[in-house]
């Protein structure tokens, strides 16, 4: 996801510690954005999961430079947005216990609610999981 | 924390009922974990959490409430759920353990199961 | 403001496009973090108004890039926000007309509600008002 | 926008009371302008705002409503405020504008001053 003022439509982005009290500022920022784009209260509620489990996953893989950072983008008629998440296994977790079945239910649950939904290589080689709703 | 997650177990005959309320994430989940441990140490074995008053649920939450059906099974008894708000129900019916745990509309009919 | 990973403790960001649609998605942003930081709800309404105006004055000065960006940071016991402005006169408005007494008000408010708020140079040449709570 | 901001006029006597929701903002402000400017074309000139729906007003709502109170005034009539929240009513007061627009607990009183 590249933009802004020289590379195409401006994007959205939030930045926040890597920490738990921070996942609650990616919903909310998530929610906002699909308030301002007018998207159904239902959707609203989906994104707010979706990105609290890709955040919580973030955290679980050790993120990126201590950093949570997401990003979001209108594409055409929907919103895209993206999660950095970090290289560690799940299983090591960093200093946050998650528990295996929860690990696994961050990626499911995301990809159960948008069909979209992908995990890629971002531009600078960090993983991204990715999903839009219009 | 996001919303200060209120919790007040309280005894209905042979069940504990645990009001939820706030947003249940990777943040708040421990206290939740928390409350429903000091419940189940403290003798409690079927367990109502009325989920009335919660806004927001994800994995971590799930994680919680399993745990707890574990613990709660092993002693003999039960963990119900009471009144989940609408994405709450779909994130149980997702995952599918709508199947797995009882939801009540009610903290009677949860009760008197 | 510097900070994150090799500068100091970690940082807050928003970044969306300078419309005033997003103006609201600041205001969340700065309550939400208001709120990890157990400030009070008197306090977080203050926020609220005071990212506001500073973001209606970013909007009426043609801040920057085409971008609206917001951080905060924790120093000591204080949350500290910055909005970066533009360099435009109030009086000039971009597209969004912006009414004199508007203007005036969005400093007066912003220095009525926290007494440390001021209009800085940023590191890269922008003006930046910044405003702390505790 | 963020909240829709729902207004609806009515009557009262010599009164249009004219019901917001939501918060007003920049970018809302116009939506609040352009339905007092028609209440003033149709002919109103005693106007009550009622505000005890808004959650949120900035000096782009102030801009409105002294705006809409110039017009009321230079019409003969008047322009009052009904039930500010809290914070709306600390910056009705930081920037002065408590002494300038009247502000009435209810409907009622507001509209048999
Ligand atoms: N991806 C985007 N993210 C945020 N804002 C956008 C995005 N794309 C366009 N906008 C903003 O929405 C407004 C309208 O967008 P645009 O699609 O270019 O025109 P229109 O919706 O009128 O066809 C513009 O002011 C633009 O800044
Ligand atoms: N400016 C800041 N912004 C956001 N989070 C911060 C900031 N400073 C510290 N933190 C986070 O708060 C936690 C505790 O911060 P710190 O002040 O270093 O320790 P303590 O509060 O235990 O004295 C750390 O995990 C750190 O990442």
């Amino acid at each position: 996801m590249t933009g802004g003022q020289n590379g195409g439509p401006p994007r959205f982005k939030l930045t926040t510690p890597l920490e738990p009290p921070y996942i609650a500022t990616a919903r909310m920022f998530a929610a906002s954005l699909a308030r301002q784009f007018d998207l159904p209260e239902d959707t609203i509620e989906d994104l707010k999961l979706a990105m609290s489990e890709a955040c919580a996953r973030a955290v679980a893989t050790g993120g990126k430079d201590g950093r949570l950072d997401v990003a979001a983008e209108r594409r055409g008629d929907r919103l895209v947005f993206e999660v950095v998440q970090g290289s560690g296994s799940l299983a090591e977790g960093g200093e946050v216990a998650t528990d295996s079945m929860e690990a696994a239910l961050h990626l499911e649950l995301i990809g159960a609610l948008f069909d979209d939904a992908e995990s890629v290589a971002g531009p600078d080689g960090a993983q991204v999981i990715r999903f839009s709703a219009a | 924390m996001t919303e200060s997650l209120f919790v007040e177990p309280k005894e209905r005959g042979s069940w504990t009922v645990v009001d939820v309320k706030g947003e249940i994430d990777l943040d708040t989940a421990p206290q939740l974990k928390a409350v429903l441990g000091d419940a189940i140490k403290g003798g409690a074995i079927n367990i109502a959490v009325n989920l009335e008053g919660v806004e927001f649920l994800d994995s971590s939450g799930l994680g919680v409430l399993i745990g707890s059906l574990k613990r709660c099974k092993e002693a003999g008894g039960m963990l119900a759920l009471v009144s989940p708000r609408r994405p709450i129900r779909k994130v149980l019916s997702i995952t599918g353990l709508d199947k797995v745990i009882p939801i009540h509309d009610t903290v009677e009919e949860a009760t008197s199961a």
